[in-house]
């Protein structure tokens, strides 16, 4: 990121997953994606009971094992060794997915490439001509959570925002993105494009428009 | 901390609306939540459309909702059974309308509602009378049907076991249509036989996670009666 | 039936589960429907493993259990109480019809009012005007399972054939019936209408022909 | 009395001809009947269509299919991960053709081919490269897109446990697609960790009841390599 000179720290992926664990409430269930999501679990305390997902039929994913507990038949749809919690339970592919797809799931955070001002989301795919596609559950994801949260850098290490009038790269989903949490920010998806809800300290709403293709509006 | 638990019928009922669609599990007398079912009664919900395989028998649980005349509309499968008298003498008093669907059909809308699904076709019911007027299509040589997915504002569902996660199991034949409709419910309210700690449920041998489930209410009311 | 003098006599119910039992081979899935359909298991040995599957969720079926042996929560299709044997097992109403629908099973019995030669059966509702009509899962097992068998009276009690060129009665499935078996004859449903497997001796093809509306063939 | 025990893969395997649809259980390298696949190779079956959630990885199972060269289509929804070499050296080079679809659709289709539902629609993928050229319809508000069932000629199973008339448990994420394809293959075939009784499966606990396999070999291979 060309950053200006400027008073402010952007996030770290370990800062942006507490942010993030921070709006997570007790009760909720909760499909992480691969990346930045996937340390959002980490900073949700065990106490405060959150019921993770994972798409290869999991429910209740607890934290992940040290090297001498591992059990090789349990890992998570990033194919990590994880635990099992105290009720959680297994199911098969189709019953995971219907969990997804059937609205089951209070919350869906991915990562992303481009989130656009409609709530478009592009991550799956970043130009026409990949060597070689994958999709995964992402899709399923995107159009099936109760919410879909994005958790990604605000801009590219080139300097070239992700928040967009629209998106460039092939679409995951059509007006799917709830929120999004950045290294800088966190933002809303509202009827009125995005919406800051929070800057990291001494970070200006201009400041954050430089590096914003779309237009953002401060939370009112 | 979680706890899907709730003291009392009444508690495990609050809020249901006018005009609800209630999905209600059970097989016959096996794997229905009587008291639930009863327990609509007290809260005054009316003009409910209620889907459930059988319409009731005797006096009890759904014949007495359909008695106490809360119930607007049935959709069921098989609804003239031994002792169904009180259905069938409001179905021909016309006080009680009824759409009839194939069980699998019945099945297969709820688990559509449940898993996100709106609409699929299926062979059954073709050429017959319960699949005039609705759209067919040919696939793979062979007419199928347009069926909807059918959610529910509530699923009343009966379990042999919980935990204050709402992981369930059933007991034999009282599994039934009991899964089906805690996913297809928007709110899923279950009376259980026995309350399980939580992690004493095997989560090999869960069948409906608690991810389906809303609110839990222990009732040991003890064996079904035919 | 307005039995012509004769030296034949049709089956029993007892004697028709027997003869369909007969055809059932070790290793078949099977549907049975109320009726005489549900006293065929009777008439299949124990050691000859058949599995019986019951609509609401159970595969396995054994025999039916004595008044001190029975649980009151394992009951059949048509209500009745049974026991499961081992290696038996319980699934959900969406997976049974699954099951159903998806051609798993090798073989459903059916009762009916009425097979046409096109295999056209009805069996659900007797009129247009019925005082309360109910389906259950006749429909889905018609057109599910591999093969539908129909157990069946030859004439209703007033004489009328059951076996017609066309259903009069609401229909329960389109060309679905591959076989019927009468209190007088076992007949095929084939391209070129009722074929005449099996009589009851000392019947003729004339008389059972007497007793049928659609036209029948013998077995060549 | 029915066993569906054969003694060996190669008795598993018997008959699977040139041109046939494979459908794989396992996600990642868990829960994959790795022998299974890679007895296909033996079998000699060739211009295969796959179906499986990952293209393999490193130079076991499905990787060593792809390299032998039997496979014409892939059916996937992750093909790319890590050790996935083969795979893309062979994509790359226009030798593999690649149906890419999103994992809740894939696993939708098999489960529809199981339940005898030809076509459904689904709100996965409305608007993405991925529905492109496919019928869309709006359904309650929201636009859908139409697929497919996705049945196999032959389904491989991976179990933890089976016993002689094909019921299944399978061991905590081993479960993932296995119960799913199981459905979907026209002929279902198992390699088993473990040999149970007839009997000793809870009935409660059974996963994939026996009516859904045909053929099972027991394999006691350990654990998972990832």
């Amino acid at each position: 990121m060309s950053r200006p000179t400027a008073s402010w720290t952007p996030l770290s992926r370990t800062e942006m997953a507490a942010r993030i664990a921070r709006d997570i409430p007790e009760g909720w269930y909760v499909n992480l994606g691969i990346g930045v999501p996937t340390l959002v679990a980490d900073h949700v305390p065990i106490e405060r009971e959150v019921i993770f997902h994972a798409e290869n039929g999991i429910l209740g994913i607890g934290p992940a094992p040290d090297a001498a507990h591992v059990d090789p038949w349990l890992i998570n749809a990033g194919k990590q060794y994880v635990t099992l919690r105290a009720g959680g339970s297994y199911i098969h592919h189709a019953d995971s997915f219907g969990v997804i797809r059937g609205a089951h799931l209070d919350l869906c955070v991915l990562g992303a490439y481009e989130v656009a001002e409609t709530g478009d989301i592009a991550n799956w795919a970043t130009s026409e001509h990949d060597t070689a596609p994958a999709v995964g559950g992402a899709m399923d994801l995107a159009v099936g959570a109760r919410r879909l949260w994005v958790a990604m850098e605000h801009t590219t290490k080139e300097g070239r925002p992700r928040l967009v009038r629209a998106c460039s790269y092939p679409l995951t989903a059509i007006g799917a993105v709830a929120r999004v949490y950045t290294n800088l920010a966190v933002l809303d998806v509202t009827p009125g494009g995005f919406r800051v809800l929070d800057m990291v300290p001494g970070l200006t709403l201009d400041d954050l428009q430089e590096l914003t293709e779309a237009t953002l509006s401060p939370a009112s | 901390m979680i706890d899907k638990f709730v003291a009392s019928v009444v508690d495990a009922l609050h809020g249901i609306e006018d005009g609800s669609t209630i999905l209600l599990g059970g097989f016959g007398a096996v794997g229905q939540a009587t008291h639930l079912i009863e327990g609509l009664i007290e809260t005054g919900a009316k003009d409910l459309t209620v889907v459930a395989n059988n319409a009731g028998y005797g006096r009890v649980g759904l014949a007495r909702l359909l008695e106490a005349g809360r119930v607007r509309k049935l959709i069921c499968s098989f609804p003239r059974i031994a002792g169904s008298t009180i259905f069938e003498s409001l179905y021909r008093a016309g006080r009680l309308e009824l759409e009839l669907v194939p069980q699998g059909t019945l099945a297969e809308r709820m688990r559509a509602a449940g898993a996100g699904v709106p609409a699929f076709f299926t062979p059954t019911g073709v050429g017959t009378r319960l699949a005039e007027g609705k759209e067919t299509r040919e696939v793979g040589g062979r007419i199928h049907v347009l069926e909807y997915a059918l959610p529910g504002d509530v699923a009343l569902v009966e379990a042999w076991q919980a935990d204050r996660w709402g992981n369930l199991r059933y007991r034999a034949a009282g599994r039934n249509f009991n899964p089906v409709v805690a996913m297809a419910g928007r709110l899923t309210i279950v009376q259980t036989q026995h309350v399980a700690k939580l992690g004493e449920l095997d989560p090999e041998t869960v069948v409906t996670p608690g991810i389906f489930v809303d609110r839990v209410v222990h009732l040991p009311h003890g064996d079904p009666v035919l």
